[in-house]
């Protein structure tokens, strides 16, 4: 199942009518009770022997239903604890090694203050708008504040359905990792120039804007463009595995355009903006891979055989994508570079992320030459031949590299690996149609990014104003907006 | 021959080097200081204890010019590091004896 | 079950009697051996099917008892991983990003030292002083030499009744995580000024009048302070899920007497003592808080609900606290500093480390808001009145944050989460009997770290003095204690 | 079981055979079903109880044959991770930590291209050649290009009846990480000097001509050193638990080799070669700790007990090793240094690295003496003796630590740890016999890598020479081979 | 003028720019530097490799001042920076010809 | 007293320093610089950004002696310091008036 079936929609539901209705009915007979025992091993619905064939329950649960379940539990808490480790320390080392060392702190600081700021509004409601149900005409684009708010019924108990095996409350801090990390990528492109405040008011208000309706609209169950979880009625039938669209596309996009309404750094372009250290920023790297396993094996909300092939894939693709990159490099420019290595292995973990639990290892590697090469172009060529500043390539790496793994998902998903196809590509009429349903959730994402990042840069500008003083820019964010200094003696 | 010593702030380094390179001198050298003075510092705080940081970083370019270039080589060092601001720094100028290139052995005003 | 519960102390006991019982009993039914794998998903006990009502067992073993179950073992065998990257390199990077250039190494070492010295006492006679079972009078004090000297009997079998699904020998080691960062924590009260030689004598010393009783005291099925773990005869019912008393506690009262023995640094108050990497300790913060999450979920012994809860409360209070913390600075002194943010995180953590277990989501957020805000307080105002040189605050952090956990353990904790709640809390006047259970573990702990480290101390300087030469402490202690520097070029 | 004892060398057959055979046989009994659940907990085959005595199967599979088991995916998955963290970020810190400033991106740069390039040709034939079956002569030596190419068949669904509880996608993408992490630890010795295209062709040659036939005799079912997954045909019947041959062995051998064709580093002896960041060493050395519990336990496929014991042997060794090498230091010249807490903790896991499976706690402890001494005697005494310029010790520490492992391994080996050693070692005779295997696989081993080593640097040194020009050492590889410095401003 | 360079061990400079000001000298430029000097060094040992570390670090003050202030301003730094230990570092002097101060083009002594 | 200024490569400074001792010179003080001059640099290039890197490193050694000792030390260092590459960098000499050692307040020659 892609990360979208895990929604967990009427987790609480399940759990609490089933004891309900229990004393009624016979109890489990042996053979349903080895019946969910094998669920376990298979990542399925422990319920599924209980029903008659109208799905209605028949026994009395058995002793584990609603029972997260060890080994998937397990998966999903070393899960998030590795994506939290992609945002702290692995992408803030990885943008604070870019920048110059006047400015590392205030990468830093942005991060955490991401961090702390996401997670009171995810326990406020963001999981609620998130991944609560969503009725009505909102339903496909919003959850409701009432379920999860304030983590409400949030509980170490098994998260429904859908996600039959791993406790409600690991998977609200799983996907939590997912909406931090997604506004701290935005950090790249406006570094070294907006102000503290700034980000603080920006990104709170982005996630409501932009965040979590994306969230929903993809993962939920009865999300509108949530083709895995929501195959009956979503708008528009796109996969996204672990958040091509969510995460890359959204980040990457409303990064250009808060770019763009910020400006250019000062002496862009004159002055040398050499990142003042490669090595932070390799950490950083490989940080962010070891981290992303837990991002794209773990979108499976459990250790099945499709996480595992997302594993692999994530591994193929990456690694080849960080051989390329320098390649090209070599090849151009005469030296492979560590910056480039990198960066390669980046673009290719935000091109498999979309692709990770629907394509083969073959496809994985061709996304991997992909990954290598478009983004590459892209901050090469593209970059400066426009001339923005996206100082940390937030765009030519997650934006495009998002887009471009949006696509390729639907050209290479494989129902080998992943029966939840929602066009069960078996030649390539049906990847044809699959395609086309990625591109318009691709555009939906592209739109909303874009409109919602208008509205919130403009509200931000309007109440605190964006751009830290030509001073304090000089002096470096870390002492005008922090008072400290990164390195001492 | 004259020692040129200039401490400027270090975001103008790349303009006077350019000042310089344009009224033809080529060589120079420069190292990474902090400066006292009257551009006043900044506080810090670590954990509340607060320390007053009162140097603050500067460039130091040192240069050495045969007599008849020292005006020039002066007046552009002057031009291209002021922002007119407190902080913009000081150029002093001395006697130099020798100079000598180690890769030739020559001396004098040729060596530099 | 409390960190406290899974003490292994009948363990061997167990998995060599019933063989030996086994021959004159009957084969397990199918529903037996049903129910025995059934109590692998749940982390129950699985020989509570075999036995009858007085508790005597009637048929033979099924195949897994004894067996430590694969999805709690992995997740103890990572949790144990989780806990040593806490120290090597989080705390250590944490403690040596904030000491000076000169010092770093120094306190590189001593964390490295602490982690094998530890290990060696730890395999010699530690684990059994902590976790034996304790007979007789010094009992609840005191584990015994025998029953694990030299890690006798510690196999990969599971090790007993209150921890069925996991391996003896890993729950050693995953204890053994906790004895290396305890004495590791108190370095950051004597940094740059404790010769190496010194915190070698203490260290030893200090584990075997403080650390190895109280860790018995605390979480030994015999234990005095033990009330989840030795619910009939504790003498304090008090509760500690993992180490607000045995490690916060301990390490940062003591730290602040050892700091008090040994005097200030030269030059406190005139030099300049800014920290010489907030990069460093930034990495650390977040290396301390991927790494907490074994040292707090996998204090649950298993990957089960409340393991599940644990994980979540860390994650809210520690997000809540590093917000909450930067907040302060940025209201009373205009800017919010990244070491605010990195303070405000292990702040949290050390709060909600005798909680998690406990609390709910809800309760979580109130603990993130005192441990943004009393551990703050501490650093900020009561440090500079007092005027005591606790160089790294272990002591603002660590023991004033681990006395707030306790207390607030006590105040917050929640029948709902967890069923070992020795006062079985529904009520304000149950809680008020928890928090008195816990004001006495409070004091307890207090009174054993201030005199045990007394008496170590001041036998340490008999030994071979505790502070470098003035010269060694100008000249730094990297160079002096260790013949190297940290950079070079 | 050992690393060797789950090469998948039949699976596809398994998993492919069963279902064809599946439609004649009668259902599986309720008892069959339980016991495969059993054999999940156990780690065990959960197709014995379907087989009669002669080994056919007579009941269909029950569910959950041929599907992962999530405790043990889990684990794999985690493990793998845990080994890549060992390269990507932690072996390129200890490494480049060590070197001078000038060459830290050259180090970094080799690590990441080694990743890239290994994974390649892993994913085209390399995995298909170490554990492919190999039939006919050749079968103990080398695998077949034609089962695994390209991934074939390398999917989501178990590895076959040695590895049934693990995807063998994710037992590819394991190895694939120590195919990795082996040729990068040359780069120790030939650090600072070897150009960058030169490291290109010599990995790639060496991959081919002492890796992939290694693998295949110490760890395939059919290999010729192979004594517990080849127990009836191996011709030598040593014991490799986790690589003290194939990884280490090799690389520290093949390191020496080529350190010496390549002639020592300008200035050698007379120059400083003081390592430019110790900090960053650390930080290395605790990765590679952490990183390696996945290496070792993970090296048992499965999370049962003999993977617990690999977990605390390797623990033991390592935190002894760690402090017995400074404390030769001290005594010998006055001062423990941070360098040799790391060295030591390096050699502690090197040595622990074949034997983890196989020796008690006791046994490791005596292997953490070893292993902080004699490569300590190495390091300090004979390499200053000989005068070689193995930069970062690649020689002493591997070649001879995983020499000194190899060995110990027979003398220390504990049937009650794990059933599989060749010799049964139950006295002084079984040791010796197992101790004679032992000294076999060492000779093998050495004599392939040196040889080997040979053949492949002269073709490098044909085809594009080996060593950077005096100019680009002199001014250091970074900016030599990469155009990059690794810290700015 | 005067251009005063001293060289001090780095744990005095605060007390050295103390001293400085107090005598009303609000100017001055300080860098890291390594001496070489009868001051020994230490030995660092690393894998078996023994280094002599006989650079040792150091601060190097440098003030230009009105000739009047000359011996004030060294007599300041040699009190502040004395320890009476070996390495305490030196004060060399030597003469100016030009100052200017690059914000007001000032010349001269009012430009230090 | 003459002060001597050398600016040289960075790894040719353990053997100036030799080249030093041996003449009897037992005191400078050194430190890390950035030279330009004829010597070229290199290109740096960053996902695409090229920098012109043409302030490369050198180290610059400072030595106030005794007259008499001036040509030397001077000779000493161009000897040790020479590859006969471009970039071997300078020496310059100038004129000292006045040397105190801090530790014993000893003036002139005997304090260097
Ligand atoms: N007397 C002095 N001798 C040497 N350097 C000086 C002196 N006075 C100022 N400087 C250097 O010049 C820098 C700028 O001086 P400051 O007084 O801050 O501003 P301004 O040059 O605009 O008056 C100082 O930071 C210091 O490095
Ligand atoms: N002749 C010299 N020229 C320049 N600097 C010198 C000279 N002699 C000493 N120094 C500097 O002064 C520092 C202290 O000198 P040293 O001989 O160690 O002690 P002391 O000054 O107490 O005699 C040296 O480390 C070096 O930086
Ligand atoms: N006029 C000068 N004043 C001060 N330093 C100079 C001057 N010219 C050159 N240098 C220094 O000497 C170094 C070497 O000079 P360069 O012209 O590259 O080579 P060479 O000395 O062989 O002619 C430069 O990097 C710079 O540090």
């Amino acid at each position: 199942m892609s990360a979208g079936a895990q929604t967990a929609t009427n987790s609480t539901a399940a759990a609490t009518n089933a004891p309900a209705a229990a004393p009624a009915l016979p109890p489990p007979t042996l053979d349903q009770r080895v019946s969910a025992l094998e669920a376990y091993i298979q990542n399925g619905n422990p319920s599924a022997s209980l029903m008659d064939t109208n799905g209605n329950q028949v026994t009395a649960n058995t002793p584990i239903i609603g029972v997260a379940g060890p080994g998937h539990n397990t998966w999903m808490m070393t899960s998030t604890a590795l994506v939290l480790f992609m945002t702290l320390p692995g992408l803030a080392l990885f943008y604070g090694g870019l920048v110059r060392k006047k400015n590392v702190l205030s990468v830093l600081a942005q991060c955490f203050l991401i961090t702390g700021l996401v997670t009171i509004l995810w326990w406020l409601c963001g999981f609620s708008m998130a991944f609560g149900p969503g009725t009505g005409k909102h339903g496909p684009f919003w959850g409701d504040l009432g379920t999860y708010a304030l983590f409400k019924g949030v509980t170490g108990a098994s998260g429904g359905v859908s996600t039959p095996w791993v406790s409600l409350d690991v998977f609200a801090c799983f996907q939590l990792t997912f909406a931090i990390i997604t506004p701290a990528l935005i950090i790249g492109s406006i570094a070294e120039r907006m102000k503290f405040k700034a980000i603080f008011v920006f990104i709170t208000l982005w996630m409501f804007v932009v965040y979590f309706p994306l969230a929903h609209m993809v993962w939920s169950g009865t999300g509108y463009m949530s083709g895995a979880a929501n195959p009956a009625s979503a708008g528009i039938k796109a996969i996204d595995f672990a958040g091509g669209t969510v995460v890359h596309m959204s980040s990457g996009w409303s990064a250009i355009v808060l770019c763009l309404i910020l400006g250019k750094r000062i002496g862009f372009g004159k002055q040398n903006f050499t990142p003042h250290s490669l090595v932070a920023t390799y950490i950083g790297t490989a940080m962010l891979w070891v981290g992303w396993y837990g991002f794209n094996a773990g979108s499976e909300v459990g250790a099945d055989a499709v996480a595992a092939n997302a594993f692999t894939t994530t591994t193929l693709a990456t690694a080849v994508a960080s051989f390329v990159w320098p390649m090209w490099e070599w090849l151009t420019k005469g030296r492979p570079s560590v910056l480039g290595f990198c960066s390669g292995a980046v673009a290719g973990l935000v091109v498999i992320t979309p692709a990770c639990g629907w394509v083969n290892p073959t496809g994985a590697v061709w996304i991997g030459i992909a990954a290598g090469t478009i983004p590459w172009f892209m901050c090469f060529k593209v970059k400066g031949w426009l001339g923005y500043d996206d100082a940390l390539d937030t765009f030519g790496v997650h934006a495009i590299g998002g887009t471009v793994g949006a696509i390729m998902t639907g050209m290479l998903c494989d129902t080998a690996v992943n029966t939840l196809i929602p066009m069960q590509t078996n030649g390539v009429a049906d990847h044809v149609k699959q395609v086309i349903e990625q591109f318009k959730a691709v555009g939906v994402t592209i739109a909303l990014s874009v409109i919602g990042t208008i509205i919130c840069a403009y509200i931000t500008k309007a109440l605190v104003g964006l751009r830290s003083s030509e001073e304090d820019e000089i002096q470096g964010l870390d002492i005008s907006d922090h008072g400290e200094e990164g390195y001492h003696g | 021959m004259k020692k040129i010593e200039a401490i400027i702030k270090p975001f103008k380094l790349e303009e006077v080097k350019d000042a310089l390179s344009e009224i033809g001198i080529e060589g120079m050298t420069v190292s990474e200081v902090k400066g006292f003075g009257r551009q006043k510092g900044h506080t810090e705080i670590y954990r509340g204890s607060e320390y007053t940081v009162d140097f603050l970083p500067k460039i130091k370019i040192e240069l050495v010019v045969a007599d008849a270039q020292t005006d020039a080589a002066v007046g552009a060092i002057i031009k291209s590091a002021k922002t007119g601001k407190i902080g913009d720094g000081k150029v002093f100028v001395s006697s130099v004896e020798q100079a000598v290139r180690i890769r030739t052995e020559e001396k004098g005003e040729s060596a530099v």
